[in-house]
């Protein structure tokens, strides 16, 4: 490491989620993330570029550097000496293979086995040295282990009862932060670990402040309680205010968030495609972004995943807003308009309801547009908002819903591809596992998700995920509105806050955070 | 006095397991569950969300999963937080302190200024105090607790900087001059509406009393106002009001969960809201069976301190 | 016969209608709250025919607009939409819920509390322990539980704050029956060998009539109250649909730059629930005949 | 067992042992949980077209019998035989219909009549609910001519009682008493709660409703000067037991028992001369002893000892 | 002649409340000796309490409190010199307890719950000067004198703990606790059984005599008038109809109204225990009371009259000395009852037509 900067003062960071699981192995939501990246270390981390950097291990395997066999099944890792655990012990390559073989544990009750469940043979060839083998070649579990933080073998391997709370109140890890102290409802607070293995950090202590809504985060903010806002934010009609705020910076960081507003396709009213993209042509993003979202917070897209990622493609068809074309559309597909407006054919009125989380004003009031553009092309559009525990369950993954708002990150720690959104085998309403809600079913697109994640070699694989970004425009299983940006603020003075679409947090690299002399 | 005592506590029981069936069906019936909120985490399927499930149990029968948690409940082990494991009882104490802060003090306001008010009040029946106070106290009544506290905040925070705009201390300070410069807040909104309810009870208490007989005895007696104000009103108009703490403890209570949010404060309101959020069942459940604990044991000791404080329920 | 021979139950009012209702306005705080419901409801019920605007048109262009400026008496709202009515089309349904609410839990509070304080035995005593329970859950508790728990509209709202209100209505309304019970009227009905049915409809109904009549007036008060705070906390009424309380929900966001967006929803509840308040307060003064405030 | 004093007359109702223990309220702080014998071995016996008057100190249980009678409370031992049937432990449709022949006249003429009903429909929901009338009219008619035998202006059939006098409204109950035809009515302080000068309206409407129908009362009351002139036969209690029981003449001319000679001693007598000569015997505070009998000392008369 | 305790003149009381004006005493004059006992009696609402509470300043508290009820007392009362009616509520408060007594009616609600009887005798005592310990031994002395066996014990209970009777009797005590000059009285025994009102008739008539003070007893029963009374008023309507000595009111009754109320009463001549024959009727007034919130022309008690004439109706009678009677034998009636008894019992000799007198 280089000469090392004696850390000094805090930063408090507003969130307004309450970070609760510390145990790397179990956690949970983004505001977890923010806790979890800086207490704990990954074999190598996501730059904001986009790059892996090698962090616990020496270098990032690869077909080239020999890390990873031809055929993408034989793994082989090295590991940095010179770390150290935060109570002191050193960290081995024992630590990768307990967390690994953790995480595939079917009966562990982690988040994810997503990846890790491929995992074979797992041996360690020297404390600094570990490799395994894979089941099938999976390109994504390289981005899947950038956020897969080592847990301590030495203090973990002895705990039997996966729900035994002390290591999560008193986590140790690797990373730049030790963990503090946890006041429930309150706060978590990080403190400096002087003997991290990178740079930094330079903050003696970070605090994650928790304030459960926006306003009061706002609200704190401006007021100089809190340095930082972060998860979710600040709310896109009150970033303007906000800016107006002597000694704060807002950012509009982008984000891996994708706005859509998906279609349960098997709904009798949405499998003529004349309907969806008549509905889409009647969607007035203009208006949105400009008045609901304010201009700058948001970007419209029409693919499904962030610009930012190497996989997305640029020159997709672009949406226009013709009410016109809409009606014309429809028409000609014959939706008749009946008595009261509302078009029907074949006994099928264009009725439905649109979903999302209750309270979100912001899709409130887009909702409400949207109701009264489509009832002038003759669609009835009801709202049917709830509560996200409700939203979220059966009516999300089995797809009970009509129509549904919702913001999507499809690839997976950074990888772009979308298997578990458009795969036919990913509809849960049908049996499937995975998050193919719309119930999206093309064969061709299928073949072309297998083949995406059967090759490491990036340009091929870019290629592939264009095509499917051609056809799911044209399908319009769902409709894209836009990327999504986290509006975030700091205080003036605070250097080292950098977005990063590679993780869900922008708390991912508090070690470089400090306050400007 | 004992067996009667005795015989409240099994009442109380019994109601308490009134309110674990009804609590606890009430969750089970409810769409949605505890992991729905991680439908959308990355990498999440199906299977991972099936098999949390298994863990926590939530496969089971409600018959079971009821048993499985009542007999907890019995043995002092109330389950565990699906969102930290925590047990739930340690989740509950380490919140219950702030929340117990902001109602004491709320009802110290309350009491102090509800009590007097409705003192003055009756005393001068329809007088102009008493019109006043009487209108203040409908429109106490009548205004959402939250609304009323983001006017506090409006103005006496963002415009006049008075008072902090929530929290219950700055990060890292624990003086106890910045926690009661926090607390003033919540509080006066929180006491708001308790006291406007004293002030009422108090006054029509205190009418009542003055229109006994015994007053006519007293005065007949010549008995000096102030005495007749303090020993004979008074000792009686506040015997009722031993019972109101019982009664107004739940809605005390519902009305923390609020104010709560409105300041930010980190107490029980805060907690109920995320476990809800979050289908946390067994804090939720907790916390149902905690303030159903504390409504009932309060008003068993205020009863209790009734008996105690009215000569006529005394036992010889 | 002297005023004090009459029977001081509060239950049982001792003059004749018109003389309630005359007592009931000379207290000048109740005249002033049935004004204001009055108004209210008129305005609520015929304020959106009368306007010029409708309380659903989204105009994106016109947002935000300060009160008196366009045409729009009190501005607009986050989208554009009059807030006049809007605030009127909201109010109809708060007192819609507020009274609906109030329906059920009278009839559910009433049923449950003449049946219990009629038959003292296992039954009224299970039915109380079970109001008992009920009460031991703050309501705010179990109406947040309920709502976070269905999903959230204008008839789950109403039922829920019904259900969650019913409780106090069965106390009083057990407690009314049970002194009634003692009353001979009760056994010179029994007397006379009407059927248990016949003597809670015929005989104890009527009775509670009056106290029911406060209880439901404080019951609105109060449902359009906890209307409001399921709304605010984002669990009630759904858009486009407006209710005070979810106004004021949308609004909290612009409170620094729209803060009448607020305030006005705010006050709206406050005089709705002050005037029920009032209403009831009189009713309650006004139907004890010896005229004390209770 | 005790004989009705006028041999020729048949016992209408007869009473046996009864026994009323009230066990004391079960509230948390209710002083004791005491037993309170209200009722303790009572028996006696009412004539057709008889009245027997029921007095004694206040608290002595003399109300409960009454309600016992009236099957509005249950006896814990003893036996009501009325007119021959066993009515002890009748229920449903038996009680229902026993109704029709006993009913009771209240103390309290504002807490006995319903303040929300209007007074022609107390008089004639027995009438209804039995079924004796069902058409409107025809109830109506019946009701006027109650309102009419019991001296109240049938116009008033609409009014609430609260709009009537407390005499009147005692007439209400007695017209809703006699609406069923009953042959014997119980009488609990009809007058008690009546201004002096209602109260000689009340037992004059009572005198001639039993020369007309040949009623019978259980006529219960305070005053002693009121029961010497309705009853035929009194019965004096005290502490749950009847002390003595017998004709009028000889239970106030010539009482036994020390309780009933200073009752009666005690009674003040609205004429300074006489009052100034009258001597008061002191009250007995002795117990009954539970043992104690009744004795007849008369003809008819009888005494505990 | 020596000047009265209480000289009462033209008093009255009116209540206004939400259902309009209640005339409760319409001019009511007299005047009490020292140690005089006066009964009043009369119809139920007639205006006895309200004159008597008036005085002292008492209405407006305990159940004579309606809400908004206001009291508007009008003419003089002069006790001992003074005049009590418009008297500063400070003055009026030292003459109350000290020089004029209470004792009401009901002796559970007129105790306060809360106090100990101990307590409250004292306070009696205390509010008018004199030192807690003086007091307390006082108290004990009275509870003596009114008869309540072991005072010190029973000085330490609740009126709860005490019977109806044993209540009365601390009611008593605290009414002569300061010896008073004038004892008022409202109903004191109608709430207790026969025995224990003769009881406290007893004590009453001890203690008059004991500390020669003047009474005012107000009640119902005829029968206390008989045994306690000196003089005796008889009221109706907010009037008084007829006062004076007992013997005379009783035996040359001037009112139709008191002859009415002696006549009602039952009466051991009429007893005829038979079932067989029509058994005598009592004698009753016919009519209804009269409605006290209409303003009061006439005699009062004219509608229920049989022997009211035109003027009855229209023009108040005063309240006037008998012209054959006692001295202090007054009545107000403009008819002379005498004589017109003697005229109907000429037309009409049959009883039966006097039993059902106006029918
Ligand atoms: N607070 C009050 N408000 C209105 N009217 C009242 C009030 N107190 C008494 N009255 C009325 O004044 C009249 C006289 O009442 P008062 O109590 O003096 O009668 P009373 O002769 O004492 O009757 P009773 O024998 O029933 O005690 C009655 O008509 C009564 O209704
Ligand atoms: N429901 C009851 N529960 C408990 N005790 C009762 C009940 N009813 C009456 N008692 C008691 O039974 C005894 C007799 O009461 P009851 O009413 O029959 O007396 P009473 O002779 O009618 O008295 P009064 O002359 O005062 O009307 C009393 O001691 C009374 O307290
Ligand atoms: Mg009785
Ligand atoms: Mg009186």
């Amino acid at each position: 490491p280089a000469t090392r900067v004696e850390p000094e003062g805090q930063v408090v960071i507003g969130v307004a989620q309450e970070p609760t699981r510390f145990h790397p192995l179990q956690r949970r939501t983004e505001v977890d993330d923010a806790v979890h990246l800086n207490v704990f270390s990954t074999l190598w981390s996501l730059s904001p570029e986009g790059n892996l950097v090698p962090d616990l291990a020496v270098e990032v395997p690869s077909v080239e550097n020999g890390g990873i066999s031809a055929d993408g099944l034989e793994w082989r890792i090295k590991l940095r000496p010179d770390v150290t655990w935060h109570d002191g012990a050193p960290f081995t390559a024992e630590d990768v293979k307990f967390t690994i073989e953790t995480l595939a544990n079917p009966s562990y009750p982690s988040p994810s086995r997503h990846g890790h469940e491929l995992v074979r043979d797992i041996e360690v060839v020297s404390p600094t040295e570990v490799r395994w083998r894979l089941e099938r070649p999976f390109a994504p579990y390289l981005a899947i282990l950038a956020w897969a933080g080592i847990a301590p073998q030495h203090i973990l391997a002895g705990v039997t009862d996966p729900a035994d709370p002390s290591f999560n109140n008193s986590p140790v890890g690797t990373g730049p932060f030790r963990f503090g102290e946890r006041r429930p409802g309150d706060h978590v607070s990080l403190v400096a670990n002087d003997k991290y293995h990178g740079q930094g950090p330079f903050l003696k202590q970070a605090v994650l402040k928790y304030i459960p809504d926006q306003i009061g985060l706002k609200t704190q903010f401006i007021t100089g309680a809190v340095d930082a806002v972060l998860i979710p934010g600040i709310a896109p009609d009150l970033a303007k205010e906000v800016e107006r705020a002597p000694g704060v910076k807002v950012h509009y960081s982008p984000n891996q968030f994708v706005e859509i507003i998906a279609l349960n396709t098997q709904l009798p009213q949405f499998q003529d495609p004349a309907v969806r993209e008549a509905l889409y042509l009647a969607l007035d993003k203009n208006t949105v972004f400009n008045e609901i979202y304010p201009t700058g917070t948001k970007r419209p897209t029409e693919s499904f995943l962030p610009e930012q990622s190497w996989a997305y493609k640029k020159d997709l068809p672009e949406h226009r807003f013709d009410l016109g074309a809409a009606r014309a559309l429809l028409d000609k597909a014959g939706w008749k308009p009946g008595a009261d407006g509302i078009r029907e054919k074949d006994g099928t009125r264009l009725a439905f309801s649109i979903s999302t989380i209750a309270g979100d004003h912001l899709r409130e009031q887009f909702q409400q547009l949207l109701q009264q553009d489509w009832r002038s092309i003759g669609v009835d559009l009801s709202i049917k908002n709830a509560p996200s525990a409700a939203l979220w369950g059966d009516f999300w993954r089995k797809s009970q819903f009509d129509s549904i708002i919702v913001g999507l990150i499809v690839p997976i720690a950074s990888d772009p591809d979308p298997s578990n959104r458009f795969g036919s085998w990913a509809i849960q309403a049908r049996g499937g596992t995975g998050l193919n809600t719309f119930q999206y079913d093309n064969p061709e697109v299928d073949r072309l998700l297998r083949e995406g994640v059967g090759t490491f070699d990036r340009e091929r694989r870019k290629q592939i995920y264009f095509e499917i970004q051609d056809i799911v425009r044209r399908d319009l299983p769902y409709l894209p509105l836009v990327q999504g940006r986290s509006i975030e603020g700091t205080k003036n003075g605070l250097v080292g806050y950098q977005p990063n679409l590679g993780y869900r947090v922008n708390a991912w690299n508090l070690r470089d955070w400090r306050w400007e002399k | 006095m004992v067996r009667r005592f005795g015989a409240r506590l099994i009442q109380s029981v019994i109601l308490l397991w009134i309110v674990s069936i009804v609590g606890f069906s009430l969750l089970y019936l409810t769409p949605g569950g505890p992991l729905a909120m991680f439908a959308e985490t990355p990498g999440m399927t199906q299977e991972d969300v099936e098999r949390l499930e298994r863990q926590l149990g939530l496969d089971q029968p409600a018959p079971i999963q009821y048993l499985r948690w009542a007999g907890g409940l019995v043995v002092g082990d109330w389950g565990r937080s699906y969102r930290d494991d925590s047990p739930v009882l340690e989740v509950i104490g380490s919140r219950i302190g702030q929340t117990f802060k902001l109602m004491l003090a709320a009802t110290a306001v309350a009491m102090s200024v509800g009590l007097a008010t409705g003192i003055l009040g009756a005393v001068r029946q329809y007088g102009r105090f008493d019109r006043v106070t009487t209108i203040l106290t409908m429109i106490a009544l009548s205004i959402p607790t939250f609304w009323f506290g983001l006017l506090v905040i409006y103005v006496f925070s963002q415009r006049l900087g008075w008072i902090p705009p929530g929290n219950a201390a700055p990060v890292g300070d624990d003086s106890w001059l910045s926690a009661l410069h926090h607390l003033i807040g919540p509080a006066l909104v929180l006491g708001l509406l308790s006291t406007a309810v004293w002030s009422r009870y108090m006054r029509s208490a205190v009418l009542e009393t003055l229109a006994q007989d015994y007053i006519r005895t007293a005065r007949a007696k010549g008995v000096l106002r102030s005495r007749l104000l303090f020993h004979h009103v008074l000792r009686n108009a506040l015997l009722p009001m031993i019972t109101l703490i019982g009664l107004e403890l739940p809605s005390l209570f519902g009305g923390a969960l609020v104010t709560e949010t409105v300041f930010t404060w980190p107490g029980m309101g805060r907690l109920f809201f995320d476990s809800i959020s979050y289908r946390d069942y067994p804090v939720i459940l907790g916390m149902l069976i905690f303030s159903a604990i504390l409504v009932i044991s309060s008003n068993l000791i205020a009863d209790t301190l009734y008996g105690v404080a009215d000569p006529r329920l005394r036992r010889r | 016969m002297s005023v004090e021979s009459f029977p001081a139950a509060s239950a049982a009012p001792a003059r004749a209608n018109t003389t309630v209702f005359h007592r009931f306005l000379r207290r000048r705080m109740a005249a002033v709250g049935l004004a204001l419901v009055v108004l209210l409801v008129l305005a609520c019920a015929l304020g959106p025919f009368l306007l010029r605007h409708d309380p659903l048109t989204i105009n994106m262009r016109g947002r935000f607009l300060l009160p008196f400026s366009d045409g729009h008496v009190l501005g607009t709202d986050e989208m554009g939409r009059d807030l006049l009515a809007r605030i009127l089309d909201a109010g109809r349904y708060s007192l819609l819920i507020g009274i609906l609410a109030m329906s059920i839990s009278v009839f559910v509070g009433g049923f449950v509390g003449i049946v219990a304080g009629f038959y003292r035995g296992i039954l009224g005593h299970g039915l109380m322990r079970f109001v008992d329970g009920m009460l031991c859950f703050p309501s705010i508790f179990l109406l947040l539980t309920l709502a976070a728990l269905t999903s959230p509209g204008v008839v789950t709202t109403t039922i829920i704050i019904g259900l969650t209100a019913w409780m106090s209505v069965a106390r009083l309304v057990h407690s009314s029956v049970q002194e009634l019970c003692q009353r001979e009227f009760i056994a010179a009905a029994r007397a006379l060998g009407l059927r248990d049915w016949r003597i809670m409809i015929g005989e104890l109904l009527p009775n509670v009539a009056a106290p029911l009549c406060v209880a439901a007036t404080l019951i609105v008060a109060r449902a359009i109250l906890l209307e409001s705070y399921v709304s605010y906390l984002g669990y009630g009424i759904q858009p486009p649909v407006a209710s005070w309380g979810n106004m004021l929900q949308k609004a909290q966001q612009y409170f620094n730059s729209a803060p009448w967006l607020a305030i006005l929803p705010g006050l709206m509840i406050t005089i709705a629930v002050a005037g029920f308040n009032a209403i009831g307060d009189g009713l309650r003064d006004a139907l004890n005949p010896r005229g004390r405030p209770g | 067992m005790i004989p009705s004093v006028q041999g020729n007359a048949p016992d209408l109702l007869r009473v046996e042992g009864l026994v009323r223990h009230y066990r004391g309220d079960a509230g948390i702080f209710s002083r004791h949980r005491h037993v309170v014998p209200a009722v303790d071995d009572v028996s006696f016996t009412i004539g057709r077209g008889e009245t027997l008057g029921l007095v004694g100190e206040s608290g002595s249980g003399k109300s409960t019998v009454g309600r016992l009678i009236m099957r509005l409370d249950d006896a814990d031992a003893g036996r009501i035989v009325f007119d021959g049937r066993d009515i002890t432990d009748l229920r449903g449709q038996g009680l229902i219909d026993l109704r029709r022949r006993l009913q009771v006249v209240f103390q309290d003429p504002y807490a006995s009549l319903n303040p929300r009903r209007r007074v022609g429909d107390i008089v004639g929901a027995g009438l209804r609910a039995h079924g004796v009338e069902t058409s409107q009219s025809g109830l109506r008619d019946r009701v006027a001519g109650l309102f009419r035998r019991v001296g109240l202006d049938p116009g008033q059939l609409d009014r609430y009682p609260h709009e009537f006098s407390g005499g009147q409204r005692q007439r209400i109950g007695i017209a809703r008493a006699l609406s069923l035809e009953p042959e014997l009515i119980v009488a609990d302080e009809p007058i008690t709660a009546l201004d002096v000068s209602i109260q000689a309206q009340i037992i004059n409407l009572l005198l001639d409703l039993q020369d007309e129908t040949g009623l019978s009362y259980l006529f219960i009351a305070h005053d002693l000067g009121m029961v010497r002139h309705i009853s035929h036969r009194v019965a004096v209690m005290r502490r749950g037991r009847i002390v003595e029981y017998g004709p009028v003449g000889a239970v106030f001319d010539d009482a036994r028992h020390p309780y009933t000679r200073a009752l009666i001693s005690a009674i003040p007598i609205p004429d300074p001369d006489r009052e100034a000569s009258r001597r008061q015997i002191a009250g007995d505070d002795g117990e009954v002893a539970s043992d104690a009998k009744l004795r007849e000392v008369g003809r008819g008369h009888w005494v505990l000892a | 002649m020596t000047t009265p305790l209480l000289d009462v003149s033209d008093l009255t009381v009116r209540f206004s409340q939400d259902r309009g004006k209640v005339y409760a005493v319409n001019g009511v004059s007299y005047s009490l000796a020292r140690g005089e006992t006066l009964a009043v009696v009369g119809e139920s609402g007639s205006g006895k309490s309200a004159h008597v509470l008036a005085m002292p300043g008492l209405l407006g508290t305990g159940r004579y409190t309606g809400a908004g009820a206001a009291v508007e007392v009008g003419g003089s009362a002069v006790f001992a010199g003074k005049e009590l009616i418009g008297m500063p509520e400070a003055e009026l408060r030292r003459l109350r307890g000290s020089r004029i007594g209470f004792v009401f009616q009901d002796p559970m609600s007129s105790l306060n719950p809360v106090l100990t009887v101990g307590e409250q005798i004292a306070e009696a005592i205390t509010s008018h000067g004199v030192s807690p310990r003086t007091a307390e031994a006082r108290a004990l002395d009275l509870l003596d004198i009114v008869g309540i066996p072991e005072p010190r014990r029973r000085a330490r209970h609740f009126p709860h703990q005490f019977s109806g009777g044993m209540r009365q009797r601390a009611m008593i005590a605290i009414g002569i606790a300061c010896e008073p000059a004038l004892l008022i009285a409202d109903e004191p025994t109608t709430a207790l059984d026969v025995l224990v009102q003769a009881q406290i008739i007893d004590l009453m008539k001890d203690l008059r005599r004991q500390l020669g003070m003047a009474m005012i007893w107000i009640t119902h029963d005829m029968g206390v008038v008989a045994s306690i009374a000196d003089t005796v008023q008889v009221m109706y309507g907010g009037r008084i109809m007829e006062r004076g000595p007992v013997r005379a009111v009783f035996h040359d009754t001037r009112s139709a109204y008191t002859w009415g109320l002696l006549n009602s009463l039952p009466d051991a001549e009429m007893h005829a225990p038979s079932l067989a024959g029509r058994r005598p009727r009592l004698r009753q007034i016919p009519g209804q009371p009269p409605d006290m919130t209409q303003v009061p022309v006439g005699d009062p008690f004219a509608p229920r009259n049989r022997f009211a004439t035109h003027r009855c109706l229209s023009e108040t009678p005063p309240l006037q000395q008998v012209a054959d009677g006692a001295p202090g034998h007054l009545v107000a009636a403009w008819y002379d009852l005498p004589q017109v008894l003697r005229a109907v019992a000429h037309r009409d000799a049959s009883p039966q037509a006097l039993t059902e007198m106006g029918t």
